[in-house]
């Protein structure tokens, strides 16, 4: 990060603050209004897209630290999701613990089942990473469906809503606070995570792990441990899905959902905290225009138009990223404001 | 006994079937280094193709296959030139997951194109049934068997006996060498997109005429990549022993360990991942693919 | 530079669309605003004015205004139900236009009249099978006032369920699935559920079976999928068991069917089953025929087995495409088919000849939508009977419309007519056998449905 | 034949290789370019064959002409179609083909059958040992072999210039020489210009003509190979210990910079 | 099997830290090291040559435990590592760089060097998620060493740099400075001068020496750089450098080891005249 000139830090811990300037702080007051005050003004669709659009930043925080920061691309996500969503259903329904309860609970073992499909990490790497983690989501989905006494197999089980201090959470407001929240905390952990120890050593891996190893990185632990973060954030985000529609479905996670998480990080900007959120947005609302704009195509090509579209424009957008910024918006935000502190030069 | 032999070569068959498509997905990455995701949603536009050549157009089978031929030339012309090429020279995984990306793009198409809706064309391709005593080839998997065969054969003899295969071959080996003797890579890489995509739409075309035509036809692109794991990346004998090994153990699975599983079991779906996840773990090079040692 | 200009021009668009999206949805964003803002000034008329609940409950509106009530909700476009869910859109879209002209309920209902100034306005979205979008789609639609529902699959219903028991809103539904009455919500089904109506065909099958030496043994042939898997049930099990049965098990096809399903078909020869039930859609039960057929499986084969599916839509695109390959196959549901003399379908071909006379829609489910629409509509028009039109809550329309239908005549489109109420949202009693024989749908006639199967859903 | 005109390189927009280089090779010439690793050497020959492109690499200003035709916007293959051959270095030979398949892959671009048979042979001529291992997988030969290998390879393109990247890298001291009297024959009986980029000055000299001197990116000596051998500098910085007696020694290294002769 | 005192050449006691017991390497084959036995001792720069192939960097490889040795075995102050991870090496004190520079491009120069500070940290995930109290003072603590790390070296003004784009010199110091960072016992250097000119190659020999010899005072919170590293293996191509700058060499020809000795008996050892210097020399 460049500062603007006149920032000077007198001693080490202002050197590692999180915000340094105090336009940046403007800029975070103003962005945490407008992210708590959508409530008042926006319409119950717009806060619907919001808490997903929050759900999908925690998850996608999660696969940030597995894939952009250790360098581990995984597309078994959404079944970590699963993992989480089912813990909680099953938690707060056959156990009866209250939600806040279940909630770390559904990442802890989200965490756990993490760490085993994370194992063969140690032997493999790139593509073959990817289709062990391909294999996880199968394989998760497949077990979530066998296990039908726990989990109530296809057709899913039903959450009861929470109470909080005596008000439902079932209160889409509410919820929507609630899941804000934890993204603001996720955000927070992600970033300080990746500058402290745990955070440099997934870079160097990620980086050049022979490297890493010869500098006393513990491949094999570090490896498991950016798993079980990642998952640990999959399965809080899944809990929260599944209590925000009140019911865990193995159709909630589809396998293509992981796919859409790898694309935010493209767009947004691999490893970069700030990028999750901006891919996050970026593919919702695309999708959002291909639902908005699928109906008045249907006359023109079919009734599919919408779902044609909410898979095209993403991919096109990822495609083009790829080709065109395979950093990100992050990093094009970057050179831009860079550019600008340095106008007129 | 019977029952066991039904499921051998019920297996044999489908192994086929994946071998098919897993050999798109091996000459790409063999040659370019690239591996290639979307190689099941391929197959699902070629089973399309199949559905809008035989039924709507009514063309005769030889024809239809024909120009299906001619679109998957254009196809992995437009693939190669739009979104592989400009990532030349960049590390394998861009590429990976541009073809992911490349994956929604053609599920997109076919929904916009088509619809996303189920068609069949279950009577328009030639009905060629083995009978081996009591056990029965599906025609499908037959014709799956003589495709498959005559395409092995086809690619063995380009590769090892023209220039062209020369060509491919030590585009394989050594790009930037290749390319400063001369070779134009991109020629090659074009080639092998080309190769693959009509492999993948000739191989949809087989499938649909057993299945049908949907968007998640583009599955089995995964089931096939499992194949590909399981018989190493690199290699084309080794995209045919996985795949039929593939078939037959995810056969036997359905057949014999269904009925103990606690609710139903549907194993096949999820058989060739769980191999896939022992070889990842105990052969990640898989059975005949090459080991590379990493040098510091 | 010319990288620098392309960086530019990506943005440019990624920018663009979604700002593109943002005012799309601003524009019903700000008329709510307005209409909440402007409430002492009496909401002015903006398309979305009259319904909308707070500005109109304080609204004088005088009976004769115009008021445009909505119907619809979501659709799955894409997937395995994608082309039944685009036919029962066709029938939603015609029975909308027709009833804006006619201004009566259906031909066969003369008497139910609606109000010259109400028009019906149809409002949809495709959730494309993904229950998040389902709960977008179906705020973004409430938002914009529509004060009933509409569902496609099990996902989505089940992602909905609560949320309209919460906003009190009643709808409509296509799934068979059981999960959709457990507990008893706002969710009416005009068809029975995947258990009753297979339990109706084992009725079927029993009653014709002649060998006293041993029971009928019987296996679930179902698709791997959340509709097929819906089936496996052990209450199932346990009442083909009660009825006299010989359970066997059950066979998953993969959905799509990548190969045949050779090894499922095999085993159930190994296992010597006579009848399979099972829900399937049509990219698993045209290969799993098919495949019967060559291996000498059917009633009329080497090898006498019977296959019943449970999803009545499908039958209609089976036998096109298979014609005399499907003989014998039983399909139990409550769908009448194309070529039934009844009222309903007179009214649907009468439907297409006027709205889409060059592209008719030849599936049955086309037939679904005008039941759903007509449902939605009829409850519609029995909560304004009660309250201002113009000021129809949710509540009003479930209350007074769904709970109040009873005896609705449905053109003979489903098996009986229909009743609903509070705490009784399945509104069929009976489940009607099809049976595919030289190549066409024959009616076998209907049996009552069993509603005890599921603890829950009687 | 060869004239490189000014050139400035960078890798990814943003890392400076070569800042201005200028060079040229004339007909039947053998040129040397020499200095140390990672000054730029190998960037200049990528350059001139086009695979900087293949790298992520540009060439900013300048140009590259061959028999006076523009050649830097041409892609690696075009430029190996007007007779520039490159030999790579670390003998990048195509392991899993034979020995004659490796030639083959260098006569890829010509049609006439009758020329690659001829030329075939010759490169066996000037190779013997190679020849014995024609059908065998050319992943076994010696690290010598190799070498010998891909300049045939080269040589089966039928150049007027080879590019020659390092050709003694790792070879023993017997067969560095082997190498380079067969380069110095390959040139005077093909009448093959040459351009060989060296650290080992000593054995480059003794076949060049001239020598260009490369240092970070930036030529900073050039002349005559005989001059250049004589030349204090080179002596001292390129030839290692075989000039020494007036050589500085590294434990007297001081603390602050020392300001480099040739640049003042 | 432990380090004994023995007498080292020059008749000074020394110390053996890490002792090479007789071991062979292979490659499908090809064998990189035969039979190479060989000892670090306490108060030395030890220097291995070689041409290009040798086996120099395969016997480094070897002792930072990339590498596992067919046969013989490796010694560090008594105790086995043959078989060790490389990880654990590094924590036991062994620190290396390597050949072409293996840095973490995506991180700074500061953070380069502060994830080898890594093996020091205790902090968990917890504290760092939460980045206060422990955690805090700890990357403060940590950041001090790294402070005068980047000082010693002479970069601070790449401190917060991207290392990918720094120009090749740069980087061959900020990878020493990683090394330094794990305030190893044993410093492994594989050709640290590779493709610098005489002006670099000063000023790395200078920085080899330097932390080689301690510097005192001047860096009070760097233990390595206070007290010196007395043990330094350098894989080197420069023959003008290892002869000034090592106190003992052995010559590595084809996997085994030609010669040991000082330098003045290695230049003028025939058989290394032969094989690698050439007759000139």
């Amino acid at each position: 990060m460049r500062l603007p000139s006149g920032t000077y830090a007198q001693n080490y811990g202002q050197d590692i603050a999180m915000v340094r300037t105090r336009s940046h702080w403007i800029f975070l007051a103003v962005l945490m209004v407008f992210v708590f005050t959508i409530p008042q003004w926006a319409s119950n669709a717009t806060l619907a897209l919001a808490t997903i659009i929050g759900i999908t930043i925690i998850s996608a925080h999660g696969l940030n630290i597995l894939t952009g920061n250790c360098g581990m691309v995984s597309l078994g996500h959404s079944g970590f999701m699963m993992v989480g969503g089912y813990t909680l259903a099953i938690l707060c329904r056959s156990a009866g613990l209250p939600f806040w309860v279940a909630l770390p609970v559904a990442g802890l073992v989200a965490g756990i089942v993490g760490i085993i499909f994370g194992l063969p990490s140690l032997r493999i790497k790139g593509f073959y990473l990817i289709m062990a983690t391909v294999a996880a989501y199968f394989i998760i989905h497949w077990l979530v469906l066998q296990f039908r006494s726990l989990t109530g197999g296809t057709e899913g089980m039903p959450v009861p809503a929470p109470d909080l201090f005596g008000l439902s959470i079932r209160d889409k407001t509410i919820y929507y606070y609630v899941v804000m929240v934890l993204v603001v905390l996720a955000t927070v952990v992600a970033k300080n995570i990746l500058r402290t120890r745990a955070g440099r050593a997934f870079v160097a891996i990620r980086d050049n792990d022979l490297a890493a190893e010869v500098m006393g990185v513990n491949l094999f632990s570090y490896r498991l441990q950016a798993f079980f973060i990642g998952c640990v954030f999959a399965g809080i985000a899944g809990g929260l899905s599944v209590q925000y529609y009140s019911f865990a479905n193995v159709e909630q996670f589809p396998f293509f959902d992981s796919v859409w998480l790898l694309g935010m990080l493209i767009i947004g900007g691999m490893g970069s905290v700030s990028g999750v959120i901006y891919g996050v947005v970026a593919i919702k609302l695309l999708q959002q225009l291909a639902v908005k704009i699928g109906p008045s195509l249907a006359e023109l090509v079919n009734p599919q138009a919408a779902v044609g579209l909410s898979l095209i424009l993403p991919s096109v957008a990822i495609i083009l990223f790829l080709i065109f910024a395979p950093q990100g918006i992050s990093h094009m935000w970057e050179r831009f404001r860079n550019y600008y502190q340095a106008w007129p030069y | 006994m019977t029952f066991f032999l039904q499921l051998f070569i019920t297996g044999l068959a489908l192994g086929m079937m994946y071998a098919l498509i897993a050999i798109g997905f091996v000459i790409i990455f063999k040659c370019s280094q690239a591996f290639n995701i979307a190689s099941g949603q391929i197959v699902m536009l070629g089973a399309y193709l199949g559905y809008t050549f035989l039924m709507p157009l009514a063309l005769p089978v030889w024809a239809a296959i024909l120009i299906a031929i001619a679109v998957g030339v254009m196809m992995g012309l437009v693939i190669e030139r739009l979104t592989i090429r400009p990532l030349l020279g960049q590390p394998p995984l861009p590429i990976v997951l541009m073809t992911i990306a490349l994956a929604g793009v053609i599920d997109g198409v076919a929904i916009l194109g088509w619809g996303g809706e189920y068609q069949a064309y279950h009577d328009r391709l030639p009905a060629i049934t083995l009978h081996l005593g009591a056990v029965s080839v599906p025609p499908s998997s037959v014709l799956a068997l003589i495709v498959s065969v005559v395409l092995v054969a086809i690619l063995m003899f380009v590769f090892r006996f023209t220039k062209i295969g020369l060509a491919m071959r030590a585009t394989a080996e050594d790009e930037q060498v290749t390319r400063s003797l001369g070779i134009r890579a991109t020629t090659v890489y074009a080639l092998v997109w080309v190769i693959a995509c009509v492999v993948g739409i000739v191989g949809g075309i087989l499938l649909g005429g057993v299945s049908g035509a949907s968007p998640p036809l583009s599955d089995i692109g995964l089931k096939a990549l499992a194949v590909v794991i399981l018989g190493g990346l690199d290699s084309i004998e080794g995209a045919i022993v996985g795949g039929v090994i593939l078939g037959i153990l995810e056969n036997l699975a359905a057949g014999y360990l269904d009925p103990l599983m606690p609710s139903g079991g549907g194993l096949a779906n999820v058989f060739p991942f769980i191999i896939m996840l022992i070889v990842l773990i105990f052969k990640p090079h898989g059975l005949f693919g090459l080991k590379r040692i990493e040098r510091v | 530079m010319k990288r620098y200009w392309v960086i530019g021009l990506v943005l440019i668009v990624l920018l663009a669309l979604p700002l593109m999206a943002a005012c799309g949805e601003e524009e019903t964003e700000t008329t709510t605003t307005a209409a909440v803002t402007e409430t002492t000034a009496g909401a002015t008329e903006t398309t979305a004015g009259a319904t909308e609940t707070t500005a109109g409950g304080e609204t004088p509106t005088t009976v004769g205004g115009p008021v445009t009530l909505y119907l619809g909700g979501t659709f799955a476009l894409t997937g395995a139900y994608a082309e039944d869910c685009a036919a029962v859109l066709a029938g939603f879209e015609d029975y909308t236009k027709w009833v804006n002209e006619n201004h009566i309920l259906a031909p066969w209902y003369t008497d139910r009249t609606i109000p010259g100034n109400i028009t019906f306005e149809l409002l949809w979205g495709d959730d494309a099978l993904a229950p998040d979008k389902t709960v977008t789609i179906y705020e973004d639609l409430k938002s914009k006032g529509l004060l009933v529902e509409r569902i496609s699959g099990t996902p989505q219903t089940m992602a909905l369920k609560d949320l309209l028991i919460e906003d009190q809103i009643g709808a409509t539904c296509q799934t068979a699935a059981p999960a959709a009455l457990l507990p008893p919500g706002n969710i009416f089904l005009k068809n029975p559920i995947l258990t009753d109506s297979l339990a109706g065909a084992a009725d079927w099958f029993l009653e014709s079976w002649a060998d006293t030496s041993r029971k009928p043994r019987v296996a679930l042939l179902t698709a791997d999928s959340a509709l097929g898997r819906n089936l496996d049930i052990p209450e199932m099990y346990a009442y083909l068991e009660e009825i006299g049965y010989e359970y066997v098990g059950a066979q998953f096809v993969p959905q799509p069917a990548t190969a045949p399903p050779t090894t499922q078909l095999s085993w159930l020869k190994e296992n010597n089953v006579d009848l399979t039930l099972g829900a399937a859609v049509n990219p698993t039960t045209q290969p799993t025929i098919k495949e019967a057929v060559r291996l000498g499986m059917g009633p009329d084969q080497p090898y006498k087995i019977t296959f019943c599916f449970g999803e009545p839509g499908h039958l209609q695109i089976m036998v096109p495409d298979m014609g005399a390959m499907a003989n014998g196959t039983v399909v139990s549901g409550d769908m009448c088919a194309w070529e039934d003399k009844v009222d309903g379908v007179a009214f649907a071909n009468m439907l297409q000849d006027t709205y889409r006379p060059n592209n008719r829609n030849t599936n049955i489910m086309y037939l679904d939508g005008i039941v759903e629409a007509m449902t939605q509509v009829e409850a519609l028009r029995l909560a304004s009977l009660e309250t201002n039109p113009a000021a129809l809550t949710s509540v009003d329309v479930l209350q007074k419309g769904f709970w109040q239908i009873k005896d609705f005549n449905t053109g003979g489109i489903c098996a009986n007519n229909l009743t609903y109420g509070e705490g009784d949202p399945q509104g069929i009693e009976m489940v009607r056998i099809q049976q595919v024989q030289d190549g066409k749908i024959v009616d076998l006639g209907s049996r009552p449905i069993k509603r005890n199967i599921l603890p829950a859903a009687k | 034949m060869l004239r490189v005109n000014n050139i400035e390189v960078s890798y990814l927009n943003v890392i400076r290789v070569l800042h201005g280089i200028s060079l040229e090779v004339g007909d039947g010439q053998i040129v040397a370019l020499i200095g140390a690793n990672g000054g730029g050497k190998t960037t200049t020959l990528k350059s001139i064959s086009g695979l900087l492109k293949v790298e992520q690499g540009q060439i900013r200003s300048g140009d590259i002409s061959f028999n006076d035709k523009r050649i830097d916007h041409l892609g690696p293959e075009d430029i190996a179609g007007l007779g520039i051959s490159q030999v790579m270095e670390g003998r990048r030979t195509l392991e899993h083909l034979t020995v004659e398949e490796n030639l083959q892959v260098g006569a890829y671009r010509r049609r006439d059958r009758a020329a690659v048979k001829r030329d075939l042979e010759m490169v066996y001529d000037y190779f013997p040992r190679i020849r014995e291992y024609r059908k065998r997988v050319s992943g076994y030969l010696s690290g010598g072999e190799q070498q010998m290998l891909v300049i045939g390879r080269a040589l089966m393109a039928d150049p007027r210039l080879m590019l020659l990247d390092e050709p003694s890298l790792g070879l023993a001291p017997m067969a560095v020489a082997e190498i380079y009297e067969i380069i110095e024959r390959i040139n005077q009986e093909r009448d093959v210009s040459m351009l060989v980029v060296e650290q080992n000055v000593k054995a480059a000299l003794s076949i060049a003509g001239y020598g260009y001197v490369m240092e970070n990116g930036r030529i900073v000596l050039d002349g005559p190979a005989d001059r250049l051998r004589d030349n204090e500098d080179v002596k001292e910085f390129y030839m290692g210990i075989s000039s020494s007696g007036s050589r500085k020694n590294y434990r007297e290294a001081k603390h602050y910079r020392r300001r480099k002769r040739w640049l003042s | 099997m432990t380090g004994g005192a023995e007498i080292g050449q020059g008749g000074t006691q020394h110390t053996t830290v890490i002792r090479i017991d007789d071991i062979s390497l292979s490659f499908g084959g090809v064998n990189a090291l035969s039979n190479v036995s060989l000892d670090v001792r306490n108060d030395e720069i030890l220097a291995i040559i070689g041409p290009n192939g040798a086996g120099k960097t395969a016997l480094l490889n070897c002792i930072s435990g990339f590498y596992k040795p067919q046969k013989g075995e490796i010694y560090f102050e008594g105790q086995r590592i043959t078989r060790q991870r490389p990880d654990k090496l590094a924590k036991m004190g062994i620190a290396r760089t390597f050949q072409n520079i293996e840095l973490y491009t995506g991180l700074s120069t500061q953070d380069n060097i502060m994830a080898a500070r890594h093996v020091f940290m205790k902090q968990t995930f917890v504290d760092g998620a939460i980045y206060y109290g422990r955690s805090r003072r700890e990357e403060i603590k940590h950041r001090r060493v790294v402070e005068e790390i980047i000082d010693f070296l002479e970069i601070q003004s790449i401190r917060k740099q991207l290392v990918g784009g720094l120009p090749y010199g740069l980087r061959k110091r900020v990878e020493l400075g990683r090394a330094l960072a794990l305030e190893p016992k044993v410093l492994l250097l594989d050709e640290p001068m590779a493709g610098m000119n005489l002006e670099e190659k000063e000023d790395i020999a200078r920085f080899i020496l330097d932390v080689y010899e301690g510097q005192g005072n001047t860096y009070p919170d760097t233990p390595v750089l206070r007290d010196g590293i007395r043990r330094i293996i350098l894989v080197e191509h420069d023959m003008g450098v290892v002869m000034d700058v090592a106190d003992r060499i052995a010559v590595l020809n084809f996997g085994r080891k030609l010669a040991e000795g000082t330098p003045v008996e290695i230049r003028t050892n025939p058989e290394v005249i032969e094989a690698y210097l050439g007759k000139e020399a």
